[in-house]
């Protein structure tokens, strides 16, 4: 066998004093065949991103120092290249893809102009350039290039930007792909869909592809070989079709256990008689409008009806945009609706004003979904559980033996009361929201993408507290996601949303185990890694 | 915060401007004990050159009075104006932006235009003219100024509010059913002080420049001796006496200079993300 | 009508809007304000008795209330007519159309000054970030920048006129010298260099400040990584990636100072005895010449509301996703 | 423009509003004007009359008829001849329609006629002394009455393109930048003028000014134009020479007035102890830069009827507390007896410093003083109003103490609302009656008589406090001649200034 593509030996890249650990990466050791697909997974910070930048030469030198290895691609030292050197390297023989699509384009300049400039800088003729752009559009799949080669990045949507990467990343054929967690961003039937772009791409121009993704179902769909890291270090090295099935070191045994599944046992479901009740809910987003403008509409939610009982977990699940956030604020009343009724225990809540609405306050909760932004960076921890209670009229000492208990049930110590929410790590502060919310002592839950910013294995726990809470407190949960495999774990009954509109609803095993819908069906089949969790190796790649 | 402060105060930006307005803030307070007569008074000959009496480090004008202890004097109002009007500015600006970020909407609609109004005012202008139509006085001057320099704190609290309005933290807040009032000043306002602050202290600095150049063009306190009108009683003798309008000048650099680098060591620790963006 | 049509429209009325408002505004405060004109104008006379005092009353509408003034000024305004100043014996329109362009020489040279010097120091300063050159170029800027403007003026007269006898120091042109053609350019030019400097190093200074900042800020952005990926020289990378974009926020900041530039012109023109509309403004102010005030204080808001506008449209010109409501 | 033409750049400013002399008597309006309209006579510096559009002129015994002999070439700068009716027009009809000080004067005319084409006799109800000085320029400017007669003198479309009978027509006007003025060929005195044109340059810095001067850009600067402190070195660079002559029919004396009505003003010995505390010569040499020197009292030392004999009140900072200390008036322990207000003069720099002066000097006997800022209308609104305790102030005398002294002293002049009348509400009937009999009688002895009185008994009573008699300066160009030739100085036609 020949020299591999790629080689990585003992790289080991320095953070700068401040960092929570010495090295960002250390005595990092990869190599990467022609024609191979090798995934980086690992939790958030584990350094898969660093590898990847200083293989490109793209590390913030400022900050961050490489202090040993060599990285070798086709017989070049690339540590070892100036500046110029590199810039010969990227574009041309490696391209690279990042994670988000939004930003990644430069907003004022047309994406033709952008795919040409690859090849301006690496000196293909100036007449070659627009044909060969238009091509490349084509290639990755885009509809009517010549229009799009003129539009701005703007205009694009996300997978659509993507794919404009993707092209640019391919305009001089290099032999070498990065791809930095590229559908991280994306809806799941976008995802599958640039997934198949590269992996087609991949096997027609033998490319070699550094693949990094936190995505166990992503590695199953499409890694040769996988490189499992943890702290900056690599743990474990292997074929995908070992490394998935029996994995060797704990730590990939861990994260590939955290992997939710499908659900296979139907719930038991709820007998009681519901305590929400939607009808006919409509929403309406008016923006714009000004003095020559008419204010442009946008039915987020129309028509939506369901009930949830006590004890039970309703699924609320549908790509972006599809009305999920719209509808959970709509029943917190952080919104305003636009037809249709929403009912609480038989009273009409969206007229409810005053005494009446605060005693909504009292009954209905909610869980944020990014644990950063969720709790007040001003407050410390107990201050924030504590308000709800103390404006419900809770005097000051109930309102702490509630809060200290409640730090304990979420698993915290009552000592993280006194301490400000940057000193907890994400999943801890997720439990902090869920103490929040039950201080109040609710009878219903909302939880808004609850778990989809965390890292797997913590996502597991998070859930499993949920799914402990529900039944301890005998809650009525309206569970939003847009992660099938989630909603399918904690979920009792199920709600797919489209374009605002219900298409599909049931029990979880039925909605997804025999989808009825046409879109429910795409939506499923667009989860990666399923054949893995059904255990047909045979569909993993040789 | 401690650790804010700390960073804020090895910041080599932070402790060149704290040294110097420290100096001028203990010029200030001693003033009357170092230079016990009043400024006004004639001390020596008038168009006494610096360096020359060692009594008078900075020499005198031209009714004989002392340089040095003008300055010393005139960092009062400089001070006084610059903080008290910068004071009235945040207060109007935040409550504008306050009720117009948080609201949105019509309310946010309303207050806006009205912000946007008072931006499209060329702002110097309008200060000289409120300051000559209230006849001028440091209160006049503090109103005019205050008056005049509010929108930016509007704008900035406004799109603060406007975006922390739909942070989790405060929908949390709405939901556990905690007061307009409660959310605004417990929840939001603390939030966007940093900002505030930092912005407050590049204001003071403006407000001393514009105190300065109200007093140039002659319409400062008549009873008050000031920087900027050391300087325009100068204009007129710069030739025979350019030491009187350079002092008073070289001073109002430097204390700009140092809330300009307090204000951005401010930026820099309490908003590190935001401190890049500069003004406006 | 087109989209971007229809935003320019509402622009424009909402422009009207703001000017109208300004107005009135300005009608009332100088109204409201102490101090008869027609004593002054009196007093000016020598001596003065009741017959002659209410006679320039009567003259000038000072007799008729508040509202009507107002009526009568607005209706005015509406014809074009920016009122008549009894000072000056002389229609305002016609004061401010004399010194106008003294001004917009003297605003747009200093404007154009401080936007190129400041956005080159600006975005040197930004490519050697963190070196000396940066260090020099972030501390002349900051020193600019806390300068008073009309202290700066003062020195370099001081400096360029006085000592080094290099250029004038006040006035448009050289008195009686009776210039023609291109002598009469450059005499101009000359007498321009110090206060349009004066007046520009300040924006110099904010431009400078501002290039470097959001250049900092958009090197670090994801399409500038891409750029880099690409292979791209540093060249095209500041210029069509980094630059490109750092401009936005200067283009809205400029506009914002359009109007902030006349209050510095009366500083300017005090200095160094600009003929302009600061100038006059300012005596106005002393004169309590009410119909010249207000007529300088519509005009520099319409100046202010027009150098909107214009930046608006540039703005939509240079950032593709202004004015495209998809 | 050729380059050898007989030029003259002479400063203006403030820009004047109006070149239309007949409406508005600025300084600076009569500076410019002042070239393009004439009156009938002219004066020397002692104020002899001499001929101006009158060639001659006789006075009856008894003082009561006035014939004037009008020259006969003068023409209108639009070609129409100048004659009686002109005269008899602009004095009956349009000064006493439009010029309050004029009218002062034209209101002692029982009839006014044109005797014939070039004969105008002006017969009054009773002597009034001072008559012959109701001449100058700026009191009675000939105004062409087949331009004005029968319409709105304000709105006269003539207003803007001033014509009168002078040496000098408007040529261009360019607003905020210069004013140039061109000989008039038909000027009715032989060879004159000698100038081809005079450019009034618009300065309204006062440090440009300074520079102008210094830097040959312009050969004239007058009153205030340079900065007092200026005028000594500018005066010493050689190219320029400092004239004091020409002012003496304005012979201003700086002074602070002081609100009678108010306490403490209202007592005399207050007043008293003020004029004590304040250094005359320091104020003279501080303020003025050795322009002018102490005043003794209301009558200017330029003045006719000036008497030097009166109570003289010397910088004794002692007699000042003792007089207060009579009061009853104590310091405070900051040493402060009392607070006063001092209205500041809003023209310009030198006022402000003045206003400073005071405050410093009255300090030391511990009168605290506040100034009061002001714009001009303020400052005019207050001080018409009698809302001020202590104001300065600077009015012209005209030459002649009933024409620019009484105005401000007789209690028949008290009237609230007008401006540079008996502002301070100084009420004596002795001076009334004084001032009376020196406006009405024939003799100058009698006059001299009257006034010597009423000087002692108003600096006894000091309703002001008389510091400074300022010397007005001229810097002008060691290259012209003939420029100040009269009691009126840059005021004056130019019809005989020439280069050397
Ligand atoms: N510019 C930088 N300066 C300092 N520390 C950095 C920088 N970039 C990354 N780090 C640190 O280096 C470590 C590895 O970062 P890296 O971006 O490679 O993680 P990752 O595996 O890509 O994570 P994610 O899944 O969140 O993208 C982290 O601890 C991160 O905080
Ligand atoms: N405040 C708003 N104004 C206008 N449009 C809005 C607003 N909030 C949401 N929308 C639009 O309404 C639609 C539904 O939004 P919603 O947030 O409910 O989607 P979602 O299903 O929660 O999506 P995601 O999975 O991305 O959170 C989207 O197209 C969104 O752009
Ligand atoms: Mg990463
Ligand atoms: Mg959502
Ligand atoms: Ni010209």
């Amino acid at each position: 066998m020949s020299d591999p593509l790629l080689k990585i030996e003992k790289l080991t890249v320095a953070l700068p004093s401040a960092g929570d650990r010495v090295n960002a990466v250390s005595d990092v050791s990869l190599t990467l065949d022609k024609g191979e697909i090798l995934c980086i997974v690992g939790e958030s910070g584990s350094g898969k991103s660093i590898t990847a930048s200083t293989v490109m030469g793209l590390l913030p030198s400022d900050q961050l120092k490489i202090t040993g290895g060599s990285v070798t691609f086709d017989g070049i030292d690339l540590l070892a290249l100036d500046e110029n050197g590199m810039r010969k390297v990227r574009g041309a023989r490696i391209g690279m893809i990042f994670q988000e699509p939004m930003t990644s384009l430069n907003p004022v300049m047309k994406i033709g102009r952008q795919i040409e400039e690859v090849m301006e800088a690496h000196g293909i003729a100036r007449e070659k350039r627009q044909a060969r752009a238009i091509e490349l559009l084509q290639a990755v799949g885009l509809p009517e290039p010549e229009a799009i080669a003129e539009r701005y990045p703007f205009r694009l949507s996300g997978g659509q930007r993507q794919r404009v990467m993707i092209a640019m990343a391919l305009a001089l054929e290099p032999d070498m792909l990065i791809a930095d967690e590229p559908t991280t961003a994306l809806d799941v039937t976008t995802q599958a869909q640039i997934l198949k772009l590269i992996r087609d791409l991949q096997r027609e121009r033998g490319m070699g592809v550094l693949f990094i993704t936190h995505d166990f179902g992503v590695v199953a769909d499409i890694a040769d070989r996988v490189a499992v890291m943890q702290k900056g270090v690599v743990v474990e090295v292997g074929p995908a079709s070992e490394v998935l099935v029996s994995p060797g070191h704990p730590y990939t045994k861990s994260l590939i256990d955290a992997v939710p599944g499908f659900r296979e046992q139907a719930s038991a479901g709820s007998t009681e008689a519901p305590v929400l009740k939607v009808s006919g809910l409509r929403k309406v987003y008016r923006t714009g409008g000004g003095l020559f403008a008419v204010p442009k509409e946008f039915v987020a939610v129309n028509d939506v009806s369901f009930s949830i009982a006590r004890g039970e977990t309703l699924g609320l699940v549908g790509e972006s945009g599809s009305g999920k956030s719209t509808i959970g604020q709509c029943v917190m009343r952080i919104n305003g609706i636009d037809g249709g009724k929403v009912e609480f225990n038989g009273s009409d809540i969206v007229n409810a004003s005053g005494a009446a609405l605060k005693a909504y306050r009292a009954q209905a909760q909610m869980v944020f979904q990014d644990p950063f932004a969720s709790l007040n960076p001003r407050h410390k921890v107990g201050r924030s559980i504590m308000a709800g209670p103390l404006a419900h009229g809770v005097d000051t000492a109930t309102a702490r033996s509630r809060m200290e208990q409640l730090l304990k049930r979420v698993g915290l110590d009552a000592s993280a009361a006194d301490r400000y929410p940057h000193e907890f790590s994400g999943g801890q502060r997720q439990r902090i929201g869920i103490a929040r919310a039950l201080a109040v002592e609710p009878d219903l839950l909302v939880a808004d993408e609850a778990v989809s910013a965390l890292d797997v294995s913590v996502q597991a726990q998070v859930l499993d507290l949920l799914r402990e809470i529900r039944d301890e407190f005998h809650l009525a949960m309206l569970f939003i996601t847009h992660d099938l495999r989630v909603a399918s774990q904690i979920c009792d009954r199920v709600i797919v949303l489209h374009r605002g509109r219900i298409v599909e609803e049931g029990e979880v095993t039925n909605v997804f185990g025999d989808p009825q819908d046409s879109y429910t069906r795409n939506l499923l089949a667009a989860v990666p890694g399923q054949k893995w969790h059904r255990g047909e190796q045979q569909a993993l790649p040789a | 915060m401690n650790a804010s402060l700390r960073r804020f105060l090895t910041n080599p930006k932070a402790v060149v401007g704290l040294v110097i307005l420290m100096l001028v803030v203990l010029a200030a307070i001693f003033a009357p004990v170092i230079f016990p007569r009043n400024p006004w008074q004639m001390a020596s000959r008038p168009f006494l050159p610096p360096f020359q009496d060692a009594k008078f480090w900075l020499g005198t004008d031209m009714l004989g009075r002392d340089i040095l202890a003008g300055l010393a004097y005139g960092a009062q109002i400089s001070l006084i104006v610059g903080v008290a009007s910068t004071v009235v500015a945040v207060v109007v600006g935040v409550l504008f932006g306050a009720m117009a970020g948080y609201y949105g909407g019509f309310v946010d609609d309303a207050l806006m235009r009205v912000t946007e109004f008072f931006q499209t005012i060329p702002t110097f202008v309008f200060a000289l003219l409120l300051v000559a139509i209230l006849s001028p006085s440091v209160m006049s001057i503090i109103i005019a100024i205050g008056v005049v320099s509010w929108p930016p704190v509007a704008r900035l609290v406004r799109s603060e509010f406007a975006s922390l309005r739909s942070r989790d933290f405060v929908k949390a807040a709405v939901v556990l059913g905690q007061s307009n009032r409660q959310i605004i000043f417990s929840q939001i306002l603390p939030n966007t002080m940093s900002p505030v602050i930092a912005m407050a202290s590049l204001m003071v600095a403006s407000a001393i420049l514009t105190e300065a150049a109200i007093s140039f063009l002659g319409l400062g306190d008549p009873n008050m001796m000031s920087w900027g009108y050391m300087v325009g009683a100068a204009r007129t003798v710069i030739r025979q006496a350019w030491w009187m309008s350079f002092f008073p000048g070289i001073v109002i650099l430097l204390v700009v200079l140092a809330l300009n680098l307090v204000g951005e060591a401010l930026n820099d620790v309490l908003n590190p993300r935001l401190a890049r963006k500069g003004r406006q | 009508m087109s989209s971007p049509l229809r935003a320019v429209l509402s622009r424009l009325v909402k422009s009207v809007a703001v000017v109208l408002a300004i107005v009135l505004l300005n009608f009332l405060l100088i109204r409201l304000a102490p101090g008869d004109p027609a004593s002054v104008m009196a007093g000016q006379a020598g001596a003065a008795d009741q017959q002659f005092m209410d006679q320039l009353r009567e003259q000038f509408g000072l007799d008729k209330s508040i509202y009507e003034q107002a009526w009568i000024y607005l209706k005015g305004i509406a014809q074009g007519d920016l009122g008549f100043s009894y000072r000056q014996n002389t229609a305002v329109w016609q004061l401010i159309a004399e010194r106008l362009p003294a001004t917009l020489l003297l605003t747009v040279s200093a404007f154009i000054f401080a936007l190129i010097a400041g956005v080159v120091m600006g975005a040197i300063a930004a490519m050697n970030a963190g070196r000396s050159l940066d260090f020099i170029i972030s501390v002349v800027s900051l020193v600019f920048y806390a300068t008073p403007l009309f202290w700066i003026g003062l020195m370099s007269i001081l400096l360029f006129s006085v000592y080094l006898g290099w250029l004038p120091a006040f006035g448009m042109m050289t008195v009686g010298a009776g210039y023609t053609g291109w002598d009469h350019v450059l005499d101009v030019a000359r007498h321009l260099v110090l206060p349009a400097t004066t007046l520009g190093l300040f924006y110099m200074a904010v431009y400078a400040r501002m290039t470097r900042a959001s250049m900092l800020e958009v090197r670090d952005m994801d399409f500038v990584r891409t750029a880099r990926a690409k292979g791209l020289k540093s060249g095209p990378i500041v210029r069509r990636h980094i630059l490109r974009n750092a401009i936005l926020p200067i283009i809205t900041l400029a506009g914002i100072q359009a109007g902030q530039l006349v209050g510095g012109a009366i500083l300017t023109e005090t200095v160094f005895g600009w003929p302009g509309i600061g100038r006059l403004a300012f005596d106005a102010l002393l004169q309590r010449d009410y119909q010249v005030l207000l007529g300088v204080f519509l005009i520099t808001s319409v100046m202010v509301v027009i150098f909107n506008i214009i930046t608006d449209l540039i703005y939509r010109v240079v950032d593709p996703r202004m004015g495209a409501s998809a | 423009q050729s380059n050898n033409a007989a030029r003259m750049n002479v400063i203006a400013f403030p820009e004047p509003p109006t070149l239309f002399i007949g409406l508005d008597q600025n300084g600076s309006t009569q500076t410019v004007s002042g070239k393009i309209y004439e009156s009938l006579l002219s004066y020397d510096f002692d104020f002899t009359p001499k001929p101006g559009l009158a060639e001659s002129w006789d006075v009856s015994e008894d003082g009561l008829t006035y014939t004037f002999h009008l020259v006969k070439t003068a023409k209108w700068h639009d070609g129409e001849p100048f004659t009686a009716d002109d005269v008899v027009f602009t004095t009956k009809e349009f000064l006493m329609e439009v010029h309050p000080r004029a009218r002062g004067i034209f209101q002692n005319c029982e009839t006014i006629e044109a005797v014939d084409e070039h004969t105008v006799r002006f017969t009054l109800k009773q002597p009034f002394a001072p008559f012959l000085m109701g001449f100058e320029m700026s009191t009675a400017p000939m105004i062409p009455a087949h331009l004005y007669r029968g319409t709105d003198f304000r709105t006269n479309p003539n207003n803007n393109k001033p014509i009168g009978t002078g040496p000098f027509k408007l040529a261009e006007w360019n607003r905020g930048s210069y004013i140039r003025l061109e000989k008039n060929p038909d000027y009715h005195g032989e060879g004159e003028p000698h100038l081809d044109e005079i450019i009034f340059q618009i300065l309204p810095d006062a440090g440009a000014r300074a520079v102008a001067i210094e830097q040959g850009q312009v050969q004239q600067a007058q009153f205030f134009d340079i900065e007092m402190f200026d005028i000594q070195r500018l005066s010493e660079l050689g190219n320029i020479q400092l004239i004091t002559k020409g002012y003496e029919f304005y012979a201003p004396v700086a002074r602070i007035e002081f609100n009678t009505r108010v306490e403490p003003f209202n007592d005399k010995r207050f007043r008293q102890a003020i004029c004590h505390a304040l250094d005359k010569q320091l104020f003279a040499d501080a303020i003025f830069f050795g322009l002018g020197k102490p005043a003794t009292g209301p009558i200017s030392n330029r003045t006719r009827f000036y008497d030097a004999d009166v109570k003289p009140y010397d910088y004794d900072l002692e007699k000042a507390a003792a007089l207060l200390d009579e009061m009853g008036l104590k310091p405070d322990a900051n040493g402060v007896r009392r607070t006063v207000k001092f209205l500041r003069l809003p023209w310009g720099e030198t006022w402000a410093r003045f206003a400073e002066l005071v405050q410093q000097q009255l300090a030391l006997i511990g009168i605290k003083v506040e100034i009061e800022p002001a714009d001009p209308a303020s400052w005019t609104s207050k001080y018409a109003n009698w809302e001020f305790e202590m104001t300065s102030n600077y009015p012209y005398q005209f030459g002649d103490p009933a024409l620019g002294v009484s105005r401000f002293f007789v209690s028949s002049n008290i009237r609230k609302g007008v401006a540079y009348s008996n502002c301070t509400g100084y009420e004596n009937p002795e001076v009334d009656a004084l001032f009376e009999k020196g406006a009405t009688a024939t003799s100058d002895a009698d006059r001299q008589a009257a006034y010597s009185a009423a000087q002692k008994i108003l600096v006894e009573d000091v309703p002001m406090a008389w510091l400074v008699e300022v010397d007005f300066p001229t810097l002008l160009d060691k290259g012209y001649e003939d420029v100040v030739v009269s009691a009126i100085g840059v005021n004056e036609t130019y019809r005989k200034a020439r280069k050397a």
